[in-house]
């Protein structure tokens, strides 16, 4: 098992996976790249990077608002690819996985995308409205670009579950309960028992996400899976700091964000 | 013979299918499965039309416009009054069939978006007809635009479930009605209001809606002998238009789509998704939809709140590209002329969204022989549109 | 066998005739004429029966209303629903009915009265269709307080004539069109919208609303294969309340009629003619009706405005007397809570005067078996009542 | 013809008959009693006291305002007829013809009205809310009573007229013009030649009512038939004086009242 995880053969850890979620450009393009970077040096293992969307179907209410924010700022898929660059001369170096809506992709077009994903440097790519039976094509275009195509599995994915694990790329996304991103308090007996038969049928590390909130909530996770996703509580830290941005005390901010990264993630 | 759509995949030619999160995948497929067996079981067939008929008062009237046609001098008109349907639109048929559907599933909870607040209303009030729980999602905006029938949602029971994300209008409730879903998923049903959505709803609609077309086919045949030339309708998500358009795809009919030009398709403010849209995915599904160069939905513009949506049902981009039914769009004004038209010649005030097929229609019958004759869907009343038509016309009536 | 009425003399037993100024009695002479003919007349018949079912969409349903049936737990509860015609009520029945006589008769301008204004948009409507010139006499109170009915009406192309006489309400109004009719009987038809002023209106009126029953009947039969056990009318005039008793007076139905209590029978704020009030003459007719000891006509009060007449139709005046019909008498609050029971129950809301008659049958339903039918007229859907009803419930359902 | 006028021998002129209407009560019962004295002084034959009523079907707004006043002033059908005496009291010989609608009439009772009517003094009676049909009773009642049922025929009774003007009593009241009361400027050929038709019929004084509003009416009014009814034009004059009256100047009102009366009248 876990033999096969790659991201162009950078990600070599396959237990205890810190996999932050961070939207491009909330609140600027170079905040991101300032957030990328104080997570990585949390230990962050792989950095998804999201893509504002006007109409975010699997996300809660703190990423819409992030995403409200990025865009107002500009954002965009093509941009958002293009921070990555700016991630490396940064010096961040671990896997970037860009998050992002279909509809943007569609109109970029899919050959486009992997083109410009591939320029870029960026190692993979997440859409969370392109399930399994309609991304054959996706699919096919990142295996032969060598980009990782993350699929994401749910509890009720039921018979398909063992499809989608079996075909799983770079990290299998765990939704570990129903429901968009945002918080939770706790992590029920049959997402535990789900997540068993998630691990039992996949060949890549398997993350969980959507409400993991809290240390005790990413220490619950690791005992039963290989990483955790955390998204909506690292907006929300972001968000505690806007108002010192906004005051010019940015490095203060940033300092803030790291330690409660830590916190969250170490104890 | 055309060929059946959707296919396997909840396709219509390139437009359709499933674009949702990975927790709808299941809801979905469990939805379909029940469908097909409801489809085929005599049973639910009879149910639903039995409801159809002792609730809603189906069939609804076939009215030959007398006074109309001699006023423009061409084409007979003929309007399907689905105006004197229960909740007087044709929303109805569709909120039945789900509720039933729903029932027959064993949840019973349902959701629903709304903008205008019409399929609000036929969802708060199958939910009471059929002992369901009701919330209906509903952009903030909308909610203060829509007084009258939040109120009619909530005495009929429902929740009314404030939306405060985008803009906080139909676009925005439907999302928020998506995430509810995507939570709540195994005992709520989501009764979405028109042919838009990720397969199966776009067909399921459609199927609920066609009861419309088929009586017209039945209503014209004996009336005129003959199909009528032409059917009109307008579109916002679809599904008046696919309800009366399905029973004659086959036929040698020609049949228009009418979307809501607002204040021109020259201006960024108009709501002509198949004359100025582009090809996309929105809430589930692919079909044309507004958009900016970036992907991101935008947000259309129209009188009318039914007709106010940036995406259009799959079947209709289908039936776009292989030109099967030709799109028109009318302008807020056109509307509103064609509205008050209708009103003095024939005593009927209908639905501003109506207001856009009829528009089309006049422009056309004119130029039409007086052996022809016309179809128009009149998909709802104009009670819901007083105070908007109050703003326009108050002035001119005095 | 019961006797034929009106008798020769336009009278209900005691109850009926033609008080009227002598300038009327050449009108109604002319228009009692050629009812008779066109009553005789097959053609007119078709005619009538033709707009009914294309225009106005009838026959409207029979719905069981089963939730309440279960809720209530006694007798099967049925709903003839006069909701479903166009423009929401029974008033278009008899819209229908008087325009076509109108034209038959040659007279291209018609006026008509109206307190909320159903029976005036119903003939604004029907002028609209037919292409006559249509006055509607309102009283300025009333103007006031139905805003949107006034607009709609304006709409359809209609004036409407402001009265200021007595309290600018009902009453007033149909004084007002009385004055207007008796100087300009020549080429002006009133169209009277229920079963009162002066032969042959009371007869006419029923004759064109009794559709509702002659239809009840046949579904009734085909759906229970028996007749309803009792049947229930709210009464105004009583226009709804004729139109579904009349087909049964001889069969053994027990019959109800009820009335608006207001704030209690017990206070002078009611609308209980048939309860409270005594004999005498009201626009044109001898029948029951709210006065002083001097036979000055006293000012009725009900939260609905259709019920809110100090008369009654002569024969219910009759019907009364001989006991052939049972007439009970349903407070505001007790019809503001049948209105909501039903509204959360079967996903219907009513018209606050419809609620009336459901009040009094929700009471008696649950003494009765189970084999026991009830049969009650929905005689108008309750959209027009919205402000009201946020009024009373806006609280309640937040 | 003309043989058989009445009103228990007090009407003894069978020509321009003058016939005015005041409505008993506006604004006040003394002030009726007045009025009616001024009237009896300019000439009057037969006084028309009219008992305001709630609904006055037959009436435009000039009557309809002085019923409202009089109600105001707590007038009633038993009252009126009660004014009479106090009429006789004050001077008031001619006869008096209480007109009022039939409501009243009903609460009362025909025969109660009956006794009244004579107990009280009052020659005639006249409902303008019913017709002959509905009349039969009444008449064979002030028949027996000796008391003058008045009639009244429109341009438009037709075939009725004949018979309405055949069983005619104390005089015939002619309406000119279609409509309720109210002035109007011109009368029509129509109107004359009706007025004509019915005097071949009619075995009492034809005089001819609603409209009638000028000295040049009453004139031509005259040449043809046999008097004039006047009321809404006389309310008017009353109305033109209830502001002198409210401020204590009713002497100079009735003066005023009289004056206008004989313009109207006499030119
Ligand atoms: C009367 C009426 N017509 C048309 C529409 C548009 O919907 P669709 O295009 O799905 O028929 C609406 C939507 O609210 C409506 O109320
Ligand atoms: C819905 C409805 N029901 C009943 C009535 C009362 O009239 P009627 O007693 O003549 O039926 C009205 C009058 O406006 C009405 O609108």
């Amino acid at each position: 098992m876990l033999t096969k995880t790659s991201f162009q053969g950078k990600l070599t850890k396959t237990e205890n996976l810190f996999i932050p979620f961070v939207v491009a450009g909330d609140p600027t393009p170079e905040l991101t790249v300032e957030y990328a970077k104080r997570l990585q040096d949390e230990g962050a293992d792989i950095l998804e990077l999201g893509v504002p969307y006007s109409d975010p179907l699997a996300d809660g209410p703190t990423i819409q608002r992030a995403a409200q924010r990025a865009l107002k700022a500009g954002m965009s898929l093509r941009k958002a690819i293009q921070l990555v660059p700016k991630l490396r001369e940064a010096g961040v170096e671990i896997p970037v996985v860009i998050f992002t809506y279909y509809n943007p992709v569609m109109q970029i077009g899919h050959e486009a995308l992997f083109d410009m994903l591939e320029e870029n440097g960026a190692e993979g790519v997440l859409i969370p409205d392109l399930p399994y039976e309609e991304s054959e094509e996706i699919r096919e275009l990142a295996e032969a670009r060598n980009i990782e195509f993350i699929s994401l599995v749910a509890p009720n994915s039921d018979q398909r579950i063992q499809r989608i694990a079996e075909s799983a790329k770079g990290f299998l996304y765990c939704v570990s309960t129903l429901g968009v991103t945002g918080e939770r308090n706790e992590m029920s007996a049959e997402a535990l028992s789900f997540i068993k038969r998630v691990k039992e049928y996949s060949q890549v590390p398997v993350a969980v996400g959507f409400g993991v909130s809290s240390y005790d909530h990413v220490k619950l996770v690791n005992e039963h899976a290989d990483g955790v996703i955390i998204g909506s509580k690292i907006i929300r830290i972001i968000e505690d700091g806007l108002e010192k941005i906004k005051n010019g005390e940015t490095e203060q901010a940033l300092n803030d964000f790291s330690s409660s990264i830590s916190t969250l993630i170490k104890g | 013979m055309l060929q059946v759509f959707p296919d396997i995949k909840g396709r219509f030619g390139d437009f359709g299918g499933k674009y949702v999160p990975e927790t709808l995948m299941g809801p979905l497929q469990e939805l379909e499965e029940a469908l097909d067996q409801a489809l085929e079981d005599p049973a639910f067939h009879e149910e639903y039309h039995h409801v159809l008929k002792e609730y809603s008062g189906r069939p609804t009237a076939l009215t030959y416009a007398d006074k109309m046609t001699d006023y423009l001098g061409g084409a007979k008109i003929y309007l399907k009054r689905e105006d004197l349907n229960h909740t007087g639109a044709h929303k109805l048929n569709n909120a039945i069939g789900q509720a039933l559907l729903a029932k027959r599933m064993g949840k019973e909870k349902i959701i629903a978006e709304t903008g205008a607040g019409q399929h609000g209303v036929a969802s708060a009030t199958v939910a009471a007809k059929f002992g369901l729980e009701c919330k209906v999602f509903m952009g903030e905006e909308d909610i203060r635009r829509q007084e009258l029938n939040v109120f009619r949602m909530k005495l009929l029971g429902a929740e009314v479930v404030p939306v405060t994300s985008g803009n906080g209008t139909l676009k925005d409730a439907t999302n928020e009605a998506i995430r509810y879903w995507v939570a709540n998923c195994e005992d709520h049903f989501y009764l979405i209001g028109s042919v838009v959505g990720p397969h199966p709803y776009p067909r399921m609609v459609r199927d609920f809606q066609r009861v419309i077309g088929d009586e017209s086919r039945r209503q014209f045949m004996e009336r005129e002998e003959a199909l009528p030339d032409r059917i009109f309708a307008c579109v916002g998500g679809g599904s008046n238009a696919m309800g009366i358009f399905y029973p004659f795809l086959e036929d040698d009919v020609e049949l228009i789509g009418v979307e809501a030009a607002g204040k021109g398709v020259h201006t960024p403010e108009h709501a002509a998704t198949l004359t100025k849209g582009t090809p996309g995915v929105i809430h589930g599904s692919k079909t044309y939809l507004m958009q900016d160069e970036n992907g991101q939905i935008t947000e259309p513009y129209s009188i009318s709140a039914g007709l106010d949506y940036p995406g259009i049902g799959p079947e209709h981009a289908h039936l776009f590209q292989t030109k099967r039914v030709r799109y028109e769009s009318i302008t807020d004004q056109e509307a509103l002329d064609a509205l008050k038209l209708l009103t003095v010649k024939e005593g009927i005030i209908p639905a501003i969204e109506t207001a856009h097929a009829l528009a089309q229609a006049f422009k056309e019958a004119p130029k039409m022989s007086e052996d022809e004759t016309i179809l128009i869907n009149l998909s709802g009343r104009g009670d819901k549109d007083m105070a908007t038509l109050m703003e326009h016309f108050q002035e001119e009536v005095e």
